[in-house]
C-alpha cells in the first residue's frame, strides 16, 4: 500500500481534523504573524484532501469511514458520496480562498490581539461545517453544528461595530433553538429507530410503528434546519449577522455556513424521511415551494430598500437560499442539479461580491450605499468584480447564476409548473433591481468625498476577490464541471446511482 | 369712354353678321338645343357674365390685400 | 433588345443634365440645346416593339418602350424641352439647365416607361429635378413646400403601386379605382396633375422659378400626370367632376389674379381639368383628344410663359397693376402673347380651336351634356382671361410703360415664334396635328358651323368683357386658396395642440405629484413593516420558529 | 464540407480580427499612426473575411461555428444566415468607413483618449459580428450585453457631466431593458420550444397561444430597447452628447442595427411569419411602431440642434423596420432587412455630414447653417443624397426597404402602415430638406472650406454608397429574398 493510497484512506477524516488540529495550533502559538499562515495551510490540507476526495468518490462511488473502526451502530461513520463531496469542496475551496483574502482585512478590521482568535474562530467554524457535511451520524451532524455556530458567533461578535454583539447575541440565541430543535428531533428519531446512524435509521425506518412521532420528529428537525438556513421566514438573524461581522467572516458564512445546513436539511428530506412524505393534509414540497417562493419575491424586494450594502447582499442571500430550496423541493434530477449548482455558484458570486465590499470597507471605511457612490473610478477592479459578482446574482447569460436558473427553470418546467419557472425569472428581475441600484450608484455615481480618498485594494484582496468573480465567469460560460458534480449529487439524492 | 363704346358696337355688329350667318349654315347638333342659330352668341354672352360675376364675388369673399410680399419678396 | 436603352428618348437628357452641370460657356449652350433635340429624334426612332428587360430587385423593370400615346407625348416633351431650352440661352444658371434636362429627361422616363416601377422612379426623379428648377431660383420656402407636395403625391403613388403589385404584377395596365391600391395610385397622380383639394401648388410653386425656369415648369407635370391617367385610368368615371371642378376653379383664379405667372399656373389647372374630365369619358376619341390637347397646351402655355418670362425679365415684374403700355416697347412677345392667348381661348385657326374641338367631340359623342355645356361655357370664360384679359391688361391697355431695359434676345423670339408658328400652323392645317394621334381624326374642325359657333362664344364673352372691364381690372393681393390647408391650417393646429397640451400637462403633472407623495408615503410604510428591511427583535425570530414548529406539530397531531 | 469548414473558421476570424484590433490599438497607443493604421488594417481584413462568407452563404449554405456549451442544451453558437450575413456585411463595410472618417475626425478635433476609443470601438464591432452571427437567443444576448457595454466608454468620450449623464442613461436604459425584458422572453422562449436556436419558420408556432405570443413579442420588441421604439427611445438624444463617430456607430454601423435586428430575427426565427400573421399577435406592434414613427418625426421637425433632429430620424426610421417586422409578411420582412441596410449607409452619410460641419465651422445648429453648402459643398451635398435616402426617392437607398414594405402592407390591406410610411415620408422630407435648401440657398457667407480631407473622402464614399446601393441592390436583395425563401 503505498503512501498515497493510504492517505487516499483516511482522505474523510484529514478533511475535517485538518482546520480543527490548525485551530489548535493558532490557539496554542498566539502569535499574530504565525496565525495567518498556519491557518492558510490548514485550509489547504483541507481543501486538497476534499478535491482529492472528488475524485476517489467518482471512483467508488460512496466512501465511508469509520471513526475508530467500530461498527456503524455504535460508532460514528464519516459518509462521503456524490452529494456531499461537492459541499466539502466548496466549503474548504471557499475557505481557503477566504482565508487568502483575509490577512489585511482581519488586520484592518479586528484588534491586534484578537487576531488568533479570529483565525482560530474561523478554523473551527471550517471544521464544524465540514463535520456536517461529512459525517453519517445525525448526533454527530449536532455536534458539529454545535461546534460551527459557537464560533460563528465569537466571529461575529469580533466585529468592531458594537451592534456586532447585539447581532452576535441575536444569532446565538436563535442559533441554539435551531439547534435544540434539532436535536429534539434527532432524540425522537432514535426513541424510535434506536440508531443515530443515517443510513440505519432509513433502514429501519419502515418497521416504525407510530407516525406521529416521526412527523414529529420530521417538524422539529426541518424547522430547526430551516433556522440555520434562514428559510424565510426564520431568516431576520441572518442580514444582521452577516451586516455586522468583520469582512472575511461574512465572506466565510455567506458562502458557506447556510449552504451546509441546507445540504443537511436535503440529506434529511431525501435521504431520511423522503421529500413526498406529507404531514398531514400538507405536502413538505408545498410548504417548501410557497416558502421559497417569498424568500426570492421578499426577501429580494427587501434588499432593494437596503442602505448598507452588507445588508443588502445579505438579504439577496436570503433570496438567494429562496431558489436552492426551491430546486429542493422541484426534487427532479433538473431542479436538484439546479439547487446544488446554486449552491455553489451563489458561494462563489456571493463570495467575490462580500469580497469586494470588503476591500471597500477597508478602503474607504464604510460600507453604506451612499458611500460607494463612484467608487468604479477610484477601485475600478474591486469594482468589476462586484459588478460580475451582481451580474451573477441577476442571472445574466455568460454567468454562473444564469446557468443554475436555467436549470431550475428547467425542472420547473419537467415538474409541469411553468407559472413557477415564471416566477423564477420574475423574481430575477427584482435582483436587477436592487443590483441595477448597486452598480448605478458604483460607476455612475460622482464619487464622494470617501470614494475620492479611496485606492484600489491591496493585491492579497483583490486577487481572491478577482479569482471568484473569474470562476463566476468561467462557470458561466463553461458549466461543464460544477453541472456535472451537481448533476451526480441530483442523482443519489433522488435514489439512483452515481 | 368713346373708344370702349365704339368697340363695343363693333363687337355688337361682328356677332350680329356671326349670327346671321349661322342661319344658313348646316347645323350637326349634338344635344338639339346647340343647332339653334346664334345659341353659341347668347351661351357665351351668358356664361361669360356667369363666369365674371362668379369671380367678382368670390374675390369680393376670399379676396386679401395684402399679398405675401415679405415672401416673395425674399424669395424673388 | 438591350440596345434599345441606347434609344430611350430620357438617356440623353439625363446624361446631357449631368454634363450641363460639369460644362460651361458655349459647350453647355451647344449641349442645353441639342440634347432635347437629340431626344426629340430618338423619339420617333424608337421602334414600337416590346422593351428590353431588366432584373432589378426580383422586379423586371423595362425601362423604354413606346407607342403612340409615348410618340404624342415625347414628341410635345422634347418640343417644350427644345424650345425652353433655346428660349433659356440668355439665362446662364447652370443648375436651372442641369435641372431642366434632368427633369425633362424625367418626364421623357414616365412617358416612355413599360412598366409601373420604373414609371414610378422616374416620377420621383422629375419631382426631384422640377423641385431643383425651383430651387435654382433661390425660392428656398417655395421650393420646399413644392416638394413636400410632390413626396406627398410620390408616396401615395407609389403605396397604390406597391399595394396593387400583388394583383397582376408591375404591367401599365388600366387600373379601375375599386381597392385602396388603385385609389391611392389615382389619388398620387391627381395630386402631379393639380387637382383638387391640392390644386394651389401650381400656382404657389411656378412663380417662383425664374423667368426662364417656368416654360419647363409649365410643359412636364400636369401633363405627364394626363399621359399616366390616360394609361392607367381611362374611363374612370369619378375624373369626371374632378376635372370639371379643375377647369371652373382654374378660370375663376386666373380670373382673379395679378400676377401673370401665377394666372397662367391657375389656367394649367383649369387645361388640365378638360384634359381630365376627357380621360374620364374614356372612349377612343377622348382619349386621343386629351392627348392632343395636351400637346398643345404644352405648346401654348409654353409660349405664353415665354412671353411673361420676358417681360418679367425686360421689366422685372409680371404683375398686371405694374404693367401695361408695353405692346410698342415689346411688340413681338404682345403677339406671342396673344398667339398663346387665343390658341388657350380656341379661337379658330389656332391649334387649341383643334383639340378643344376634339374634346368637346367626345363629350358631345357620349352625350355628356353637363360636362358639353359646362366645359364650352369655361371656353368662353378662357377668352376672357387668356385672350382678353391678359394682353389688354398687360400689354396693350394705355399707361406709362414700364422702362423694357432687357430686349428678348434672338435666341428668345426663336423659341417664341417656333411655338408660335406650330400653332398657328396646326390651327391652319388640322391634319398636321391629327396625322400622330390616332383617332381623332373624324373631328370636325373646319367646318363652317363649328367654326360659327366658336366665334359667336368668343365674340359674346369679348362683349362682355367690354362691358365688365371694370370689374375685371387687377388688383394687388391674393385670393385664399387650398394651399391654406397645408400653410395655416398646420400653424393654427399646433398653436392650439401646443396650448392644449399645456393644460394638460399641467393637469397632469399636478396630479402626478399628489400620487408620488402619496405613492412613496404609503411604500416608505411598507417597507418599514411589511418587508422586513428593519430590525427584528430575537423574540420575535423565536416566536416565529415556535409558531412554524407548533403549526407543523398541530398539524402532525391530527 | 470543406466549404462548411472554411466558412466556420471565417466565423471565427469574424470575432477574432476586431479582436485582435483592440488589442494591437491598446498597443500601439503611444505609435498613433501605427495604431490607426491597426485600425485601418483590421476593418479591412474584416471586411475580406465577412465577404468570403457572401458566395457560400448566397449559395445556400449556413456555416456553423460552435463556440462552447456551457450546459447540455445550453450552446454558444455561431451560425451564419441571410439576415446576420446583411447585417455583418453592413458594419463590416461601414466599418472601413467609420475607420476613415474617424482617424480625420479625431485628429481634426485634437480629441483626447484616442487609444481608448478605437480600442472601445474594435471591440464594439467584435460585438457587433458576434450579435450578427449568433446561433441562438443565448449567444445573441451575451453579445448584444457586451456591445452596450463597450459603447459606454465610447458615449462617454467626453467626461463632461452632461456626457456622463447621457452614458448613464444610455446604459441604464439599454441594460435594464435587455435583464428585465429581454432576458425573460429569451428563457421563456427557451422553455415553450425546448430551443432558442433560430430555425426558419420559427420554433413557436403551435406552442403558445395568441395572447401569450403578443405578450412575449412585446417582451422581445421593448427589451431590445436598443431598437428605440417607444417609450424607450429616450437614450438615444441623449446618446448624442458622443463624438460624431460614435453616434455614427451608434445608427448606423452597430448598435441600433443591433436592435432592429434582434427584433426582425426573432419575427423570423423565433416567432415565424406565418405563425404571427396566423395569429395576429404582432399586430399592436404596427400600431406602436407606427406612433413611434410619426411622434419621431414631429419631434425631430421641431428640433434644431442637428444632431438631435437626425437622432429622431433615427428612431423614426428603426420604427419602419419594426414595423415591417410586425407585419410578418415576406415582402415586408425583405424591406426591413434591405431596410436594415439602407439606412445605416445613408444614415452615416447624414452623421458623416454633421461631424464634417462640427469640424470645420463647429456648427451644431440647423439655424447656423445657412449657405453652409456653398462653403462645404462635397459635405452638403453628400447630407442631401443621405437626406433623399431617408425620404426614401429614388435614386438612393431608402427607396428599396420602402418599396418592399410598402408593398408588404399594402398586399396585406394594412392601410394602417401605408398611412403611417406616407405621413411620415412627408414629414421626412419636412425636417430634413430645409436643411439642405438653407444650406446651398442662402449666401455662402464664406470662401469655400471643407473639412479635413479623411472625412470628406469617407462621407463621399457612403453618400457614392447610397446611391450605388439602389443602383445595384443584387446583394441584400438577394439575401433578403434568402431569409423569408424556405
Amino acid at each position: 500500500m503505498s503512501f498515497l493510497a493510504a492517505i487516499d484512506q483516511h482522505l474523510p477524516v484529514i478533511v475535517v481534523l485538518a482546520p480543527l488540529l490548525g485551530a489548535v495550533l493558532v490557539a496554542l502559538v498566539r502569535v499574530e504573524i504565525a496565525s495567518w499562515p498556519i491557518a492558510v495551510l490548514a485550509a489547504l490540507i483541507s481543501a486538497a484532501a476534499a478535491f482529492r476526495l472528488v475524485f476517489v468518490v467518482e471512483q467508488l462511488g460512496v466512501v465511508s469511514y469509520r471513526l475508530g473502526g467500530f461498527a456503524p451502530e455504535l460508532g460514528i461513520e464519516y459518509r462521503v458520496d456524490a452529494v456531499n463531496v461537492l459541499i466539502l469542496l466548496v466549503v474548504t475551496a471557499v475557505s481557503l480562498v477566504t482565508l487568502l483574502y483575509a490577512r489585511q482585512s482581519v488586520a484592518a478590521e479586528i484588534d491586534g490581539g484578537r487576531v488568533p482568535w479570529f483565525y482560530a474562530m474561523m478554523l473551527v467554524a471550517m471544521a464544524g461545517l465540514l463535520g456536517m457535511a461529512i459525517t453519517g451520524d445525525a448526533f454527530n451532524a449536532f455536534v458539529f453544528l454545535e461546534i460551527s455556530s459557537l464560533s460563528t458567533y465569537t466571529l461575529i461578535a469580533l466585529g468592531r461595530d458594537r451592534r456586532a454583539l447585539v447581532a452576535a447575541y441575536q444569532y446565538l440565541i436563535v442559533g441554539t433553538i435551531g439547534a435544540t430543535f434539532y436535536v429534539i428531533g434527532v432524540g425522537l428519531l432514535y426513541l424510535a429507530t434506536g440508531t443515530l446512524n443515517l443510513a440505519l435509521i432509513v433502514e429501519r425506518l419502515p418497521d416504525v410503528v407510530s407516525p406521529r412521532a416521526l412527523i414529529a420528529a420530521e417538524a422539529f428537525i426541518l424547522v430547526g434546519i430551516a433556522l440555520k438556513l434562514a428559510l424565510f421566514p426564520l431568516h431576520a438573524w441572518l442580514p444582521n449577522a452577516y451586516g455586522y461581522a468583520p469582512s472575511a467572516a461574512t465572506v466565510l458564512l455567506a458562502s458557506t455556513a447556510t449552504k451546509v445546513a441546507v445540504y443537511l436539511m436535503a440529506r434529511f428530506l431525501f435521504g431520511v424521511f423522503g421529500i413526498h412524505v406529507e404531514i398531514g393534509p400538507v405536502s413538505v414540497t408545498g410548504v417548501l415551494i410557497l416558502l421559497s417562493l417569498a424568500a426570492m419575491f421578499v426577501a429580494s424586494l427587501a434588499a432593494v430598500f437596503q442602505r448598507d450594502v452588507k445588508r443588502l447582499l445579505a438579504f439577496s442571500s436570503v433570496a438567494q437560499i429562496g431558489y436552492i430550496t426551491l430546486g429542493l423541493a422541484l426534487a427532479n434530477p433538473a431542479g436538484l442539479t439546479g439547487a446544488f449548482l446554486h449552491i455553489v455558484n451563489h458561494a462563489l458570486m456571493k463570495g467575490a461580491a462580500f469580497m469586494a465590499i470588503g476591500a471597500v470597507l477597508l478602503r474607504c471605511g464604510s460600507s453604506r450605499l451612499d458611500d460607494l457612490a463612484g467608487i468604479g473610478r477610484t477601485m475600478p477592479a474591486t469594482a468589476v468584480a462586484l459588478t460580475i459578482a451582481g451580474l451573477g446574482l441577476i442571472g445574466v447569460p455568460g454567468t454562473s447564476g444564469f446557468v443554475s436558473k436555467w436549470y431550475l427553470v428547467l425542472g420547473a418546467f419537467d415538474d409541469g409548473k411553468g407559472w413557477l419557472a415564471f416566477m423564477i425569472v420574475a423574481s430575477s428581475v427584482i435582483a436587477v433591481l436592487y443590483v441595477g441600484r448597486l452598480l448605478e450608484v458604483v460607476w455612475f455615481r460622482e464619487p464622494g468625498k470617501a470614494a475620492l480618498a479611496a485606492s484600489e485594494a491591496p493585491l492579497s484582496m483583490l486577487l481572491p476577490t478577482l479569482l471568484l468573480a473569474g470562476l463566476t465567469i468561467f462557470f458561466g460560460i463553461d458549466a461543464e464541471m460544477p453541472a456535472r458534480l451537481a448533476g451526480a449529487a441530483a442523482t443519489v439524492l433522488l435514489g439512483g446511482h452515481p | 369712354m368713346p373708344i370702349a363704346r365704339l368697340v363695343l358696337a363693333g363687337l355688337a355688329g361682328l356677332l350680329a353678321a356671326l349670327i346671321v350667318a349661322d342661319m344658313f349654315v348646316m347645323h350637326h347638333p349634338a344635344f338639339g338645343i346647340d343647332g339653334t342659330p346664334g345659341f353659341a352668341a347668347i351661351f357665351g354672352l351668358v356664361a361669360s357674365a356667369a363666369a365674371i360675376a362668379l369671380a367678382f364675388g368670390w374675390g369680393q369673399i376670399a379676396r386679401r390685400r395684402e399679398t405675401a410680399a415679405e415672401e416673395e419678396g425674399r424669395d424673388g | 433588345m438591350a440596345e434599345t436603352l441606347l434609344l430611350a428618348p430620357w438617356l440623353p437628357l439625363i446624361v446631357g443634365s449631368l454634363l450641363v452641370a460639369v460644362l460651361r460657356g458655349r459647350v453647355q449652350d451647344i449641349v442645353f440645346v441639342a440634347t432635347p433635340a437629340l431626344a426629340l429624334i430618338l423619339v420617333w426612332s424608337l421602334p414600337q416593339t416590346a422593351g428590353p428587360d431588366f432584373n432589378w430587385l426580383g422586379l423586371t423593370l423595362t425601362p423604354v418602350v413606346s407607342d403612340s400615346t409615348a410618340r404624342l407625348f415625347g414628341t410635345a416633351f422634347a418640343l417644350a424641352a427644345i424650345g425652353g431650352a433655346i428660349f433659356a440661352l440668355p439665362q446662364r444658371s447652370s443648375a436651372e439647365r442641369a435641372a431642366a434636362l434632368l427633369y425633362a429627361g424625367a418626364a421623357q422616363g414616365v412617358i416612355f416607361a413599360g412598366d409601373l416601377v420604373t414609371l414610378f422612379l422616374f416620377w420621383e426623379v422629375m419631382a426631384i429635378g422640377s423641385a431643383l428648377v425651383i430651387f435654382s431660383n433661390g425660392a428656398s420656402r417655395a421650393g420646399l413646400r413644392y416638394a413636400l407636395m410632390h413626396a406627398f403625391g410620390g408616396v401615395l403613388f407609389f403605396a397604390g403601386i406597391a399595394a396593387s403589385i400583388g394583383s397582376g404584377g408591375t404591367a401599365i395596365r388600366p387600373f379601375a379605382a375599386d381597392s385602396i391600391g388603385s385609389l391611392l395610385m389615382l389619388a398620387g397622380i391627381l395630386v402631379n396633375a393639380g387637382a383638387p383639394p391640392v390644386s394651389a401648388w401650381v400656382a404657389d410653386a411656378y412663380p417662383r422659378a425664374s423667368w426662364s425656369g417656368a416654360v419647363f415648369l409649365s410643359a412636364f407635370t400636369t401633363k405627364a400626370a394626363i399621359a399616366v391617367l390616360i394609361r392607367l385610368f381611362p374611363g374612370e368615371a369619378a375624373l369626371i367632376p374632378v376635372g370639371l371642378i379643375m377647369a371652373v376653379y382654374g378660370m375663376i383664379y386666373a380670373l382673379l389674379e395679378n400676377d401673370i405667372r401665377r394666372m397662367l399656373s391657375y389656367s394649367i389647372v383649369g387645361q388640365v381639368g378638360f384634359m381630365v374630365v376627357a380621360i374620364g369619358i374614356g372612349t377612343p376619341l377622348a382619349l386621343a383628344a386629351a392627348g392632343a390637347h395636351a400637346f398643345v397646351h404644352i405648346l401654348y402655355k409654353g409660349l405664353l410663359m415665354m412671353a411673361a418670362g420676358t417681360v418679367l425679365r425686360a421689366t422685372g415684374t409680371a404683375r398686371l397693376t405694374a404693367l401695361g403700355g408695353l405692346a410698342r416697347s415689346m411688340p413681338f412677345a404682345t403677339c406671342a402673347m396673344i398667339v398663346g392667348g387665343l390658341s388657350l381661348s380656341a379661337m379658330p385657326l389656332t391649334a387649341g380651336f383643334v383639340s378643344k374641338s376634339a374634346i368637346m367631340q367626345a363629350l358631345a359623342d357620349d352625350h355628356d351634356a353637363v360636362a358639353w355645356f359646362a366645359l364650352t361655357a369655361i371656353s368662353a370664360g378662357s377668352m376672357l382671361y387668356a385672350g382678353l384679359r391678359l394682353p389688354w391688361f398687360a400689354m396693350l391697355r394705355p399707361s406709362t410703360p414700364r422702362p423694357a431695359t432687357l430686349q428678348a434676345t434672338p435666341a428668345m423670339k426663336l423659341a417664341m415664334g417656333g411655338a408660335g408658328l406650330i400653332l398657328l400652323a396646326i390651327g391652319a392645317a388640322p391634319g398636321l396635328l391629327m396625322r400622330f394621334v390616332p383617332g381623332i381624326e373624324s373631328v370636325a374642325v373646319l367646318t363652317s358651323d363649328h367654326i360659327l359657333f366658336q366665334l359667336q362664344l368668343l365674340v359674346g364673352a369679348s362683349i362682355c368683357f367690354v362691358l365688365f372691364l371694370r370689374l375685371l381690372v387687377p388688383h394687388a393681393g391674393t385670393t385664399v386658396d387650398t394651399d391654406w390647408l397645408w400653410r395655416c391650417l398646420p400653424q393654427l393646429l399646433v398653436k392650439a395642440g401646443s396650448a392644449l397640451s399645456r393644460q394638460v400637462l399641467a393637469a397632469l403633472s399636478l396630479k402626478s405629484r399628489v400620487d408620488t407623495r402619496k405613492i412613496q408615503a404609503i411604500s416608505e410604510a411598507w417597507v418599514q413593516r411589511t418587508m422586513h428591511a428593519g430590525n427584528w427583535r430575537t423574540g420575535d425570530i423565536a416566536l416565529v420558529a415556535t409558531a412554524l414548529l407548533g403549526i407543523c406539530l398541530l398539524i402532525a397531531a391530527m | 464540407m470543406t466549404a462548411i469548414a472554411s466558412g466556420s473558421s471565417l466565423l471565427g476570424l469574424a470575432l477574432v480580427i476586431p479582436t485582435v484590433v483592440a488589442v494591437l490599438v491598446m498597443l500601439l497607443g503611444r505609435l498613433p499612426n501605427l495604431r490607426d493604421a491597426a485600425s485601418l488594417v483590421g476593418a479591412l481584413l474584416l471586411f475580406v473575411t465577412i465577404g468570403a462568407l457572401l458566395p457560400d452563404v448566397l449559395a445556400g449554405a449556413r456555416p456553423v461555428l460552435p463556440l462552447v456549451t456551457i450546459a447540455p442544451g445550453l450552446d454558444l453558437v455561431l451560425r451564419v444566415e441571410p439576415l446576420g450575413m446583411l447585417f455583418a456585411l453592413v458594419a463590416s463595410t461601414l466599418w472601413i468607413a467609420n475607420s476613415v472618417y474617424s482617424i480625420g475626425y479625431m485628429r481634426g478635433n485634437q480629441e483626447p483618449r484616442q487609444t481608448m476609443f478605437f480600442a472601445a470601438f474594435a471591440v464594439a464591432i467584435a460585438a457587433t459580428m458576434g450579435v450578427a452571427l449568433a446561433g441562438n437567443l443565448v449567444t445573441l444576448f451575451l453579445f448584444y450585453e457586451l456591445l452596450s457595454l463597450s459603447t459606454y466608454p465610447l458615449v462617454t468620450h467626453k467626461q463632461t457631466p452632461e456626457a456622463m449623464r447621457a452614458g448613464r442613461v444610455y446604459l441604464l436604459t439599454l441594460i435594464g431593458a435587455s435583464m428585465i425584458l429581454l432576458l425573460p422572453a429569451i428563457v421563456w422562449t427557451a422553455f415553450v420550444a425546448g430551443t432558442t436556436d433560430f430555425q426558419l419558420g420559427g420554433i413557436l408556432g403551435g406552442k403558445i397561444g395568441p395572447l401569450a405570443m403578443a405578450v412575449l413579442l412585446g417582451l422581445f420588441v421593448f427589451g431590445a430597447a436598443k431598437a428605440a421604439v417607444m417609450p424607450l427611445h429616450r437614450w438615444l438624444p441623449a446618446a448624442m452628447v458622443a463624438p460624431t463617430p460614435v453616434s455614427a456607430l451608434l445608427h448606423a454601423v452597430a448598435v441600433v442595427k443591433a436592435g432592429v435586428f434582434t427584433i426582425l430575427k426573432v419575427t423570423v426565427y423565433i416567432f415565424g411569419l406565418d405563425t404571427l400573421q396566423a395569429t395576429g399577435a404582432s399586430q399592436w406592434l404596427v400600431y406602436v411602431a407606427g406612433f413611434t414613427i410619426i411622434a419621431a418625426s414631429l419631434v425631430a421637425m421641431t428640433a434644431d440642434d442637428l444632431k438631435r433632429r437626425l437622432a429622431y430620424s433615427t428612431i423614426g426610421q428603426l420604427s419602419y423596420i419594426v414595423m415591417a417586422a410586425a407585419l410578418a409578411s415576406p415582402l415586408a420582412a425583405m424591406g426591413a432587412a434591405i431596410h436594415i441596410a439602407a439606412h445605416a449607409v445613408s444614415k452615416i452619410t447624414l452623421f458623416f455630414a454633421a461631424g464634417s460641419v462640427y469640424t470645420a465651422e463647429h456648427v451644431t445648429k440647423v439655424s447656423q447653417m445657412d449657405g453652409i453648402g456653398r462653403r462645404m459643398p462635397w459635405t452638403m451635398a453628400a447630407f442631401t443624397i443621405g437626406a433623399l435616402s431617408m425620404i426614401g426617392l429614388p435614386p438612393t437607398a431608402g427607396f428599396l426597404g420602402k418599396w418592399f414594405m410598402l408593398a408588404g402592407a399594402g398586399s396585406l390591406h394594412e392601410w394602417f402602415a401605408v398611412a403611417v410610411i406616407v405621413v411620415s415620408t412627408v414629414l421626412n422630407a419636412a425636417y430634413l430638406l430645409p436643411i439642405a435648401a438653407r444650406a446651398f440657398l442662402k449666401p455662402a457667407g464664406g470662401p469655400v472650406a471643407e473639412a479635413p480631407v479623411a472625412m470628406v473622402v469617407a462621407l463621399t464614399a457612403t453618400a457614392a454608397g447610397t446611391v450605388l446601393l439602389f443602383l445595384f441592390p443584387e446583394v441584400p436583395y438577394r439575401l433578403a429574398s434568402a431569409l423569408v425563401s424556405r
